[in-house]
């Protein structure tokens, strides 16, 4: 390669900061050449690297009697029974999908996928989160519609059913989309893959899309932040091709099958560098391969271009040596063609030619596991504890609370998102029990008796306000959605969107937020089995809110036994688990209503919390109730509302008891007391708080006395609310009327809100 | 009895008709490849849903000129019952085995949800065990799925009787309120003249397990099976 | 009148479409084709824009008539640019032609 | 060589797409849209047909020339016609026109 002079310009081109430049020649031990250089820019960018936050990861509990493969691999795997185990991750598309919502969300589908087959694992199951601006802008609207047609358009047609997800509109995520992506698969034990080199001499084989120029330093994008600049310097946004995964997948889990696979891995962000890095530092060989071997789309491409290319849809394999025509077998089967493009070597070193010329020679683990790790530093926002004061007397009035109800069952966030999951086929693979649209998930596995309950959550704004407590809130109410539809929590995963890691407000809301993840996970017994950070979410210096997504796997031993959130018939009782507390800091009704972000989030009580779930898991699999629903966005009133939808009209009857006045006063959130909670603003924290552990249930007559000591026994309040019947929702708060609505209505408003903002006109 | 699935490059239901198939009603079945020449003993062939070549350029577009469509076509000339199902519905109409066409949605949209499908004759291989005039309740997941043909030929399919399923509301009523995708007459499904060759956007491959929210599209394989001894046709 | 917009992925962008359709006309015996990369265009039917012309012809010289014309097509390619630029393309992606039809 | 396949949906087939495409237009302020039809137009690059043109070039005079171009012009012309009819376009639904580029 051509002598380039490497000066500062050349470094901030690349994203290397100058103390990284000096690591560099260290571990060189000379001057890298530019695609040396290119190397390191890739690998050791944010994305790849986790440079930012690898020291807080570190703390999160990976391990449990369960865990067949936690962090570290393309994706995490957790023991199901029956010699079979579950492989999830989530994972992040969020700076695509601004720049080209289609294609952004589409490839971020395309993305996880290939983590879970090249597990060797059958994706069954796509969830997703996403975050939007307010839906009454153009330009929100114009993201959602893109992203979710991206995401239909790659799974419809790879034929991997989207089962749930969530999605959450706020103005802070109008310049910077959230896209998170979860895939499951099954695969058996004993037929995981990993994507690590094994055996000096073994050929590696190249598969898939051929290589163009597209999304060089993609890697680097997703780690820079937006500024005006940047829509200079965007770079040629990838098209996904999932037809040509779909030939992949099945290829690829085909020939894993022939057992001549010795290591697999997808090449998704930093494409072939770092495919053939981290394959060899995790299997403590090296690489050597040419360039001129890899397939090219277009002409005259630099090794350069080869290496750095994000173009999608392709694997690299370390076949055994004595195989290849196996292994090529079953590619020509699928009109693919893998060609050898190099082969595993002695020594740890990641060796580049170009045609026989050696045009890069990197120690393969300077790329990896040496990249720099920083312990930057934090410092808790000067605004932190102003935001955490909830004063209701400056707030004015509070609206009546059936207008709070009318508004709230139809906004964005809380109304059905059926505007989105119809364009998702949820129904292919005949595997799914609970549709989008229930609290969890329900997939089940074939040739068992088992069931797997999935859900994603997060709340950016309890995270925002109190990101430690955020972030347990996350863990529990991810794992609650699981609990409710009888799973029983084994595994999770999560995606960490935040600013800029170098302003050390952010880098102290990722720390705390981590830190509450772990405390969560420890408490509920939920190991880590992978995830994703996405950083430097930020337009113009606003970074959003910081926002956790947790994804919880859930395990059911016989799946028929599931519920729903919907009440199944009149005439059953209403029971609400847990405390109503009032807790209205950081509520959709305080924004919404009031268009206020204040206030802590709810107390959680980790013990109570895990009880609760056990009790729900315990109550479900031994058919003792007929359906199940977390109280969470809207309150109470919201989740009453929502166990009417889509039961054919069934109506409820309820009396809540009016919180007390001093429900802030938990040791956990000191100094948090709300001011001037009386009338109808008590009437209101009543019905829309969000406190945590709280779930609703209804029963028979029958089955009462068991559901009651049951949690008595479990040591968690069941209050008896009301009784299911007649088609409307009525409830009143100690005796006095609140909220009286036509079932019919409520479902429509909340059935068609989204369609409406998005149609601009009332749907047929 | 046997059913032959064939698998397209892009196919994604193909083991859920094999599954419904083999697993649910416990019948022999195989899954066929495209490049496969021989329907390996098909008592009846089924096309299944998916995404064939990508439906890139058009839906089945690509998929009939693959090598097994030669043998699909000889069986259905002799009589041999075939389904296709959502893309394979696609696939025989692009093969000329079905009169029409799909265009896109009226809506654009994928439109992904449960529906009302109508039975509209009972003269079928698929349909021979419904009542007249049953309601299905059966998924839908396409994209084009708004069936088209020009004034004369959809005369004639009336008039003929070809029109094998519609969308309808839960009570049976055909109306445009209940059409999800805009297709003419409310079209879900359509039979060739001879009867033999079934074409429906629905997947009743999806509805035939109470666990899975409706078993009801059991019955549509299941007709094939019930049919079959009062078929008479030659297999090779 | 009658304008269309021709709008086609940039050409450093990957044509999926394309490359299969190109696979199956190889498949079908044409050996000989290379590539194909598939595009999408618009016909956009302006209202007014013919009467505005009918208008005018009666009164003027034919060169007057010419430059009105010329005006109105010069006015419906701005037209219709704009639409193509905010809406039928995707500047991150494609690219685009406008061509107003006589 | 290259040509161009332009494909559109017959008149009497409804097209959703057009439809959907005007609808947004006229709510982007654009009122006086009457009509949006929407079409596909594949490009279609032949291998060999150039070299043909070039060796042709050398030893003839202008006008044998140009008749070899036109002839190959023709021969392509007759190819891809073929690939539309069989492939690319459906003709229960759509119609198409061909154009052998320069
Ligand atoms: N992006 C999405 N993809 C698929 N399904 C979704 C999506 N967003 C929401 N849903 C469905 O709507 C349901 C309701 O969402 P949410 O309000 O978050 O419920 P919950 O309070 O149970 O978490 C989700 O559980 C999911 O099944
Ligand atoms: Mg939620």
């Amino acid at each position: 390669m051509a002598p380039v002079v490497i000066d500062t310009a050349v470094l901030e081109r690349h994203g290397i900061k100058p103390d990284e430049y000096d690591r560099i020649l260290q571990l060189m031990g000379r001057e890298p050449n530019l695609l040396e250089l290119g190397l390191f820019s890739v690998m050791w960018s944010e994305h790849c690297s986790y440079k930012s936050s690898r020291v807080h990861l570190k703390t999160l509990p990976t391990a449990g009697p369960r865990v067949v493969q936690g962090p570290g691999e393309n994706a995490g795997a957790v023991d199901i029974g029956d010699g079979l185990c579950v492989v999830f991750k989530i994972e992040s598309h969020n700076h695509p999908s601004f720049i080209e919502p289609y294609q952004g969300a589409a490839t971020g589908v395309g993305g996880i996928i290939r983590d879970i087959f090249t597990m060797g694992a059958r994706p069954i199951a796509l969830l997703n989160a996403l975050r939007f601006g307010s839906l009454d802008t153009a330009l929100a609207r114009r993201i959602f519609e893109g992203v979710v047609a991206g995401v239909g358009g790659y799974g419809n047609s790879i034929g991997i059913p989207t089962v749930g997800g969530e999605i959450v509109f706020d103005e802070i995520y109008a310049g910077n989309p959230l896209v998170n992506v979860l895939c499951l698969g099954i695969s058996r034990i004993d037929g995981i893959v990993k994507g690590a080199a094994k055996g000096a001499g073994n050929p590696v084989f190249y598969v898939g899309a051929k290589t163009g120029r597209d999304g060089i330093h993609g890697a680097t994008m997703a780690s820079a932040e937006f500024d005006e600049k940047s829509a200079e310097k965007r770079p040629a946004v990838q098209v996904g091709d999932p037809f040509m995964e779909k030939l992949l997948m099945e290829a690829c889990l085909e020939v894993m099958k022939t057992g001549a696979v010795l290591g697999i891995q997808d090449m998704g962000a930093a494409g072939l560098s770092c495919a053939t890095s981290e394959m060899g530092s995790r299997g403590g060989l090296g690489m050597s391969i040419d360039v001129m071997h890899v397939p090219q789309r277009e002409t005259g491409m630099t090794p350069y271009e080869i290496m750095l290319s994000e173009s999608q849809e392709r694997m690299l394999l370390v076949v055994e040596k004595g195989r290849e025509h196996e292994v090529e077998a079953v590619f020509d089967k699928w009109d693919l063609h893998a060609v050898q493009v190099g082969e595993v070597t002695e020594g740890s070193r990641l060796k580049i030619h170009e045609r026989g010329v050696l045009v890069a020679d990197v120690p393969n683990r300077a790329l990896t596991d040496e990249a720099p790790v920083y312990r930057r530093p934090m410092q808790e926002p000067s605004w932190q504890k102003a935001v955490q004061k909830l004063s209701l007397s400056d707030l004015g009035s509070a609206p009546p609370a059936q207008s709070a109800f009318d508004r709230l069952v139809a906004v964005p966030t809380i109304a059905s998102k059926r505007w989105a999951y119809r364009q998702y086929d949820h129904s292919v693979g005949t595997n799914t029990i609970a549709q989008p649209g229930m609290s969890a998930a329900v997939v089940r596995v074939k040739e068992t008796k088992r069931g797997l309950a999935v859900s994603v959550d997060g709340n950016g704004r309890f995270c925002y306000l109190d990101p430690h407590r955020g972030a347990m809130l996350a863990v529990a109410e991810a794992a609650r959605n699981v609990a409710c539809a009888g799973g029983e929590p084994i595994g999770g995963t999560n995606n960490l969107n935040f600013g800029n890691p170098e302003r050390p407000e952010i880098m102290w809301q990722l720390g705390e937020a981590v830190r509450g993840i772990g405390d969560a996970c420890r408490a509920l017994g939920i190991p880590i089995t992978g995830g994703n950070v996405s950083l430097y979410n930020e337009t113009e210096g606003q970074a959003i809110f910081p926002t956790p997504v947790l994804g919880v796997v859930g395990l059911l031993d016989d799946a028929s036994k599931t519920t729903t959130r919907i009440f199944k018939r009149s005439g059953a009782v209403v029971v609400m688990l847990g405390d109503n507390l009032g807790e209205i800091g950081g509520s959709e009704y305080l924004a919404t209503l009031h268009g206020k972000v204040l206030g802590v989030p709810p107390a959680l009580d980790l013990a109570r919390e895990a009880s609760l779930q056990k009790l729900i898991v315990g109550l479900i699999r031994d058919g003792a109730v007929e359906s199940a629903h977390d109280c969470s966005e809207g309150g109470l009133a919201v989740a009453l509302a929502e166990c009417t939808f889509d039961s054919g009209g069934i109506g409820v009857t309820a009396d809540i008891a009016l919180c007390g006045d001093k429900p802030f006063l938990s040791a956990e959130a000191p100094g948090a007391k709300v001011e001037g909670l009386s009338g109808d603003w008590r009437t209101n924290a009543t019905l829309f708080g969000e406190s945590a552990s709280r779930i609703l249930v209804s029963a028979s007559d029958e089955k009462l006395p068991a559901v009651i000591a049951a949690a008595k026994a479990a040591g968690i309040p069941a209050i008896v609310i009301g009784k299911t019947g007649g088609d409307r929702i009525r409830v009143t708060v100690d005796g006095k009327a609140a909220i009286d609505s036509l079932v019919a209505d409520a479902e429509k408003a909340w059935a068609t809100a989204i369609e409406q903002k998005m149609t601009g006109r009332a749907p047929l | 009895m046997k059913f032959s699935v064939v698998v397209f490059p892009g196919s994604n239901s193909d083991y859920d008709a094999f599954y419904a198939t083999s697993r649910v009603l416990g019948e022999d079945a195989a899954l066929v490849w495209h490049k496969d020449t021989d329907l390996q003993g098909a008592d009846v062939v089924i096309l299944p849903g998916g995404f064939a070549h990508g439906d890139y350029l058009r839906t089945g577009a690509i998929a009939r000129f693959s090598p097994i469509m030669s043998a699909v076509k000889a069986f259905a000339d002799r009589g041999g019952p075939v389904l296709g199902i959502c893309n394979g519905f696609q696939v025989l109409l692009e093969a000329g085995l079905l009169p029409g066409a799909m265009v896109r949605n009226d809506r654009i949209k994928f439109v992904s949800r449960v529906v009302a499908v109508r039975v509209e004759q009972t003269d079928t291989p698929f349909t021979v065990a419904c009542a007249s005039k049953q309601v299905l309740n059966l998924p839908i997941a396409h994209g084009e799925g708004n069936y088209y043909a020009d004034p004369a030929e959809l005369a004639e399919l009336e008039a003929n009787r070809q029109v094998v399923f519609r969308y309808s509301s839960a009570a049976g009523e055909v109306s445009s309120a209940h059409n999800p995708n805009g297709s003419l007459n409310s079209i879900a499904g359509i039979c060739n003249r001879q009867r033999n060759v079934v074409g429906l956007m629905p997947h009743p491959e999806r509805a035939s397990e109470a666990a899975l929210g409706s078993a009801d599209g059991l019955v549509v394989l299941a007709s094939a099976v019930k049919s079959l001894a009062s078929l008479s046709f030659s297999r090779n | 009148m009658r304008a269309r917009v021709y709008v086609t992925l940039k050409p450093s962008v990957f044509d999926p479409q394309g490359r299969v359709v190109a696979d199956a006309l190889v498949t079908l015996g044409y050996q000989d084709v290379k590539d194909v990369r598939q595009g999408k265009f618009f016909e956009v039917e302006l209202d007014g824009a013919d009467a505005a012309t009918a208008n005018l012809s009666a009164d003027l010289s034919a060169e007057a008539q010419r430059a009105q014309v010329e005006a109105l097509r010069a006015k419906v390619e701005t037209r219709v640019t704009e639409m193509a630029d905010k809406l039928l393309a995707n500047p991150v992606i494609e690219s685009y032609r406008v061509e107003v039809l006589p």
